[in-house]
């Protein structure tokens, strides 16, 4: 494979590339989500982000969420391009494209996809706002790993 | 040698965004409950830890050479 | 507005304006489908496909469609433009891009309008295989209407 | 007078893609009925009629000036 279908970046990101990444004549359905950056979470005012990420690992395991997308939504393509360093308001953080034959395999294995970062790839987001600044760690909101490690699917 | 990276607030918190440890044949445990010591951090329950870039257990040993990286709750996408 | 969120268009199709068209600070999420002509159909290999549309009652009832997303995923802005005329292999026939807050809505909502555009939409597609050609009527292997027309919602 | 709008396999079988019929007053469910039988049709159960580009029941009555459309199976997306 000549272009990679899973990359960590520090420009801005296209998404007309990802799209053609996934593109092929047994698709007949293409989904892609862009996560942007949102100016308000709650009542707090987002300045900017800063992205950082344990690059080759981070690049690794997006390429795991990958094949737990082969293994569960046969004949599909996944593309992920994440951007880290400095993000501005409407700035695209993360592009995910998928193309399969049918669509409802398309949504579903995107959606996957999306919500498998947040749990297992090496990216942090330090939020900035008007009046200070924070690391965010989306999980400490939620379960921790009963087993000291995230499960990743073999 | 095991080379130790770190990141988002541990970065911050250390001051590094590496090390370098003497110890090999330690635990994944011990190596963190070390770091957490040494530099007095806040509770690391939450932090995971990869070696060779693969997530670790907090039983695996690590070894000379090792490249392993404390990760903080992530919040990628 | 001086553009149009919903479109019938008789040229390729691209997807970073329908994107552009949904962006926004509020937005933490876009989603896009792409649709595509797929080569097979199980054993049936198209050559290419022609689409007709019922252009104003067609524009008018994508609006309709973006209606009911508003009323049903309240701060989501959505985007349509179906494309008509001859299609060959892995040419975009449709993009549906979704901007919201957050992720879930625009994943749902997105899903929401292909379905509906596969309903109500007055949009025929007629295929073309090496041996023949046929119009295609999706419903024709669905529950037909019980009122005579199909339930849009107010 | 009333113009029909023909689609898909409707606009192939009658051989045009607009008519104009001169009854008025008339139900969405006779106009289907006569252009059925003038054109000797398949089956027309599962196709819809639009009045002004807006879904109509079959029992709704066109008048005068009203464009009506024929509308088959859609099958967009």
């Amino acid at each position: 494979m000549t272009e990679t279908l899973f990359d960590i970046v520090d420009h801005p990101i296209e998404v007309e590339p990802l799209i053609k990444k996934v593109e092929r004549r047994e698709a007949g359905a293409i989904t892609t989500f862009i996560g942007t950056v949102r100016e308000w979470t709650k009542d707090k005012k987002t300045v900017y982000l800063e992205y950082q990420a344990y690059v080759p690992m981070a690049k690794k395991m997006l390429a795991t969420i990958g094949d737990e997308i082969q293994s569960k939504w046969p004949n599909t393509v996944v593309a992920i391009t994440h951007r880290i360093g400095r993000l501005d308001i409407s700035d695209v953080a993360v592009v995910i494209a998928v193309s399969s034959p049918h669509r409802k395999a398309a949504y579903e294995a995107n959606e996957y996809a999306i919500e498998r970062i947040k749990q297992v790839v090496p990216i942090w987001k330090k939020e900035h706002w008007e009046d200070g600044e924070s690391w965010i760690g989306d999980q400490l909101e939620q379960v921790p790993y009963p087993t000291g490690k995230p499960k990743i699917e073999e | 040698m095991i080379k130790v990276l770190l990141f988002a607030h541990l970065q911050e918190e250390v001051g590094k965004h590496q090390l370098e440890v003497d110890d090999t044949n330690i635990t994944v445990r011990n190596l963190k409950d070390n770091l957490q010591s040494d530099y007095q951090l806040r509770q690391m329950d939450q932090v995971m830890v990869s070696v060779n870039e693969e997530y670790a257990l907090e039983d695996d040993v690590v070894h000379d050479g090792d490249v392993v990286a404390f990760i903080p709750p992530v919040s990628g996408g």
